[in-house]
């Protein structure tokens, strides 16, 4: 009878030790995974590409041999200063909307003579694309720590965003997946990547704010196109058409939903 | 009379604002379907096909839709069609190896640009649930999995919900975020068994 | 030649904390690429930095330093201190830069 | 005159490029040790560097993660309240065991971070050799699969 007691005792001791060891490394994994992220946000090496951009920002080239420094972002020919913030937004000379990349693709034509569809099909990381990451890096730089605000005022980006958010909804593919599959709620994650709900103001802030950004597990400089690019390939799509009405439009779509949110780019992520 | 002027002027500016929504509406998805059409390129296995919907998931693309009263009925019609596209093991088995199940349910490959026509698909099972406590990095888009057969027994009902659910999810919740593995023939009918015993399998690490 | 790099050197109660970014691939030697080809070593072997022409730090790094290597460490200085930071890999590729402790 | 141009010419030697006078100059430079950073255990690493078998000591402390997300960046970091010469970064399960070394000359703190990779979880090494000897601290950092492995 006493050993029994003692046993149900023992048990009840060394099954409850147990719960609370569990509990308590679940807690210590996140923290953890917490104190890698801090540990690895000092130094960030999209400064290396800040300092590339800028060379290409301010170098002679093309056919043409001009710079970018006419380059209209949207404020003004030359204004980096602030112009990311305010992105994709419609520019009347193209008479479209644009966002930064499909932006500086029209700026390296015009200004530099450089082949749009060369920039299109170069692949990521190489040739055209390498600077235009560059590029991006040395834009973005100017809108850290300024907030997101892009208009819907013209009627065609009430319609970028209109049509981004039936994009991001979009199901297809042989795993039925859409971009809100895995940010259309809030608190979820995939494997340990806590996952922004984009369909939130804070969670677009959080995601749309935070790209483009340096990514440890490639050791690459990541644009939002390649970002999104990756996002259809996991999505198991077909591959989406870099600087396209429809990336601009996912973008719109985010980029709008994260208005007001501090900008943290360039970011790094895992 | 003054009234009914008032009612009829009311009634034609309604519908007028109605219609020119609809017209509105409509421009909109003519022009969605050329962004779509345009947006994308065939690249490896990924070919245009994939963004050709199906019935389902054309329904769950339109998620406000799919939430109202109407859409509760049509995802009802929804789901049987999707439970009609099950067949149950040919050769009678559930339970595979849960040792290899393991390895599946940690695998994400399969399927992308970058994958070849005979690439072996994983099921990504960890990327959304936790399944053995002991792989700390799962996802939470999924329930938890830990102690599956443990909690719910081994019967037979068990083992053929769990099977129709791996096989074809939205059979049971239209618009389930699970892919539809056995429909889409992602895993194959063995791969499919093992998993099954990673959750069923009552000497599983799942079910300890 | 290989790409400039980044330096950063503040001095605080007469410490300088000097933080190195340099951008260099880092290959191992055990990736391999596409085509299943062993993709061959290539990383930096040795930095060394120099403050108004001392040496005050020296690393050697193996192939298991990750990409776009960072280094952090710091030395009895002062604002305005001339650093010097070169580096050089196991194909002789090497690189030099200077920076002014704020 | 003469020094610095021996130097410049045993380093010719070893890496086949240090023409560049003004690049490494004086004596200090230490040559890169091969044997060491070619060591697949931590034996042969010890052995390669000189170290003995270090003790562990409470006075070196490594500044690390428990878990990394990411194997291909995990930030690691050194210091002690030693007055040490030298550091070193060693990996055990990683196929070249020693991922780095340092050389820390006087009026330089002993303290610094980098960051490694690690193929797999592993217990990480910091060594640090002060007044001749070698001691260190020993920790397992975990390397987790992230993303959606695809």
């Amino acid at each position: 009878m006493f050993k029994n007691l003692t046993f149900i005792f023992k048990t009840f001791f060394v099954l409850s030790s147990l719960f609370l060891m569990l509990s308590g490394h679940a807690q210590s994994t996140a923290d953890e995974i917490a104190r890698y992220r801090e540990m690895i946000a000092d130094g960030n090496p999209s400064e290396l590409y800040e300092a590339a951009g800028e060379e290409l920002w301010k170098k002679p080239s093309g056919p043409k041999n001009a710079t970018l420094e006419k380059c209209n972002l949207g404020l003004g020919p030359g204004v980096i200063q602030g112009a990311a913030a305010q992105l994709p937004r419609y520019f009347s000379d193209t008479n479209k909307v644009q966002d930064l990349e499909s932006r500086l693709i029209t700026c390296m034509s015009s200004l530099q003579g450089i082949s749009a569809q060369e920039i299109i099909d170069a692949p990521f990381q190489q040739g055209l694309k390498k600077d235009m990451d560059a590029i991006v890096a040395y834009v973005v730089t100017y809108s850290k720590g300024l907030k997101v605000q892009v208009g819907i005022k013209h009627p065609k980006e009430k319609e970028a965003y209109e049509l981004g958010k039936k994009a991001f909804f979009f199901q297809g593919g042989p795993m039925d997946f859409a971009c809100a599959t895995c940010h259309g709620a809030t608190g979820k994650r995939i494997r340990m990547q806590d996952l922004p709900n984009l369909t939130t103001q804070a969670g677009a802030a959080a995601g749309w704010g935070s790209w483009p950004a340096y990514r440890v597990s490639s050791g690459q400089f990541w644009t939002m196109g390649l970002r999104l690019n990756d996002c259809y390939r996991q999505q198991r799509f077909p591959f989406p058409i870099y600087g396209s009405e429809l990336t601009t439009a996912v973008s719109m779509y985010m980029a709008v939903n994260a208005n007001g949110g501090v900008i943290q780019t360039p970011g790094l992520k895992r | 009379m003054k009234i009914n002027l008032l009612k009829s002027a009311l009634t034609i500016f309604l519908l007028g604002l109605l219609s020119s929504y609809a017209l509105a509406q409509n421009n909109l998805n003519a022009q969605f379907e050329r962004m779509m059409a345009s947006g994308f390129k065939a690249e490896g296995i990924a070919g245009l096909d994939r963004i050709h919907q199906d019935e389902t998931q054309k329904f769950c693309s339109n998620p406000v839709f799919a939430n109202s009263k109407q859409g509760a009925a049509k995802a009802i019609q929804i789901q049987k069609i999707n439970l009609a596209t099950i067949s149950q093991p040919t050769d009678g088995k559930y339970i595979g190896d849960w040792r290899s199940g393991e390895s599946i349910a940690q695998s994400g490959r399969g399927a992308t640009w970058t994958d070849k026509a005979d690439t072996v698909n994983g099921g990504g099972c960890y990327n959304c649930h936790e399944i053995d406590k002991k792989e700390i990095s799962y996802g939470t888009i999924g329930p938890s999995l830990w102690n599956y057969g443990k909690a719910r027994g081994y019967s037979q009902e068990v083992l053929i919900y769990t099977w129709n659910r791996i096989n074809n999810s939205k059979a049971y919740n239209a618009c389930s975020n699970m892919p539809r593995f056995g429909h889409f023939k992602l895993l194959t009918q063995q791969q499919i068994q093992d998993v099954m015993a990673l959750l069923l399998d009552p000497q599983s690490p799942v079910n300890q | 030649m290989g790409d400039p790099m980044r330096i950063r050197a503040t001095e605080t109660n007469g410490v300088v904390d000097v933080k190195i970014l340099m951008k260099h691939d880092m290959e191992s030697g055990q990736r391999k690429d596409a085509a299943g080809k062993l993709i061959p070593a290539w990383f930096i072997t040795t930095v060394t930095v120099k403050a108004q022409g001392k040496d005050v730090f020296e690393a050697d790094f193996g192939s298991a330093i990750s990409k776009d290597p960072f280094l952090n460490f710091k030395y009895k200085g002062a604002k305005g201190d001339k650093l010097q930071v070169s580096w050089v890999d196991t194909r002789g590729d090497k690189r030099s830069d200077e920076a002014t402790v704020s | 005159m003469k020094q610095q141009r021996r130097d410049v010419l045993k380093y010719t030697a070893v890496f086949g490029l240090m023409a560049c006078a003004g690049l490494i100059t004086s004596a200090q430079a230490e040559e890169w040790n091969k044997a060491a950073f070619e060591g697949k255990s931590l034996d042969e690493v010890f052995r390669a560097l000189g170290t003995g078998t270090p003790e562990k000591s409470s006075t070196v402390v490594m500044n690390a993660p428990d878990i990394a997300e990411n194997g291909a960046v995990v930030p690691v970091g050194i210091s002690t309240t030693l007055k040490a010469q030298q550091m070193a970064i060693l990996v055990e399960k990683n196929p070249s065991t020693l991922a780095a070394q340092f050389f820390i000359p006087a009026g330089t703190e002993t303290f610094m971070t980098t960051r490694i990779k690690m193929a797999q979880t592993s217990n990480v090494y910091a060594l640090v050799k002060a007044d001749g000897k070698w001691t260190m601290a020993v920790k397992e950092i975990k390397v987790t699969l992230g993303g959606c492995g695809g």
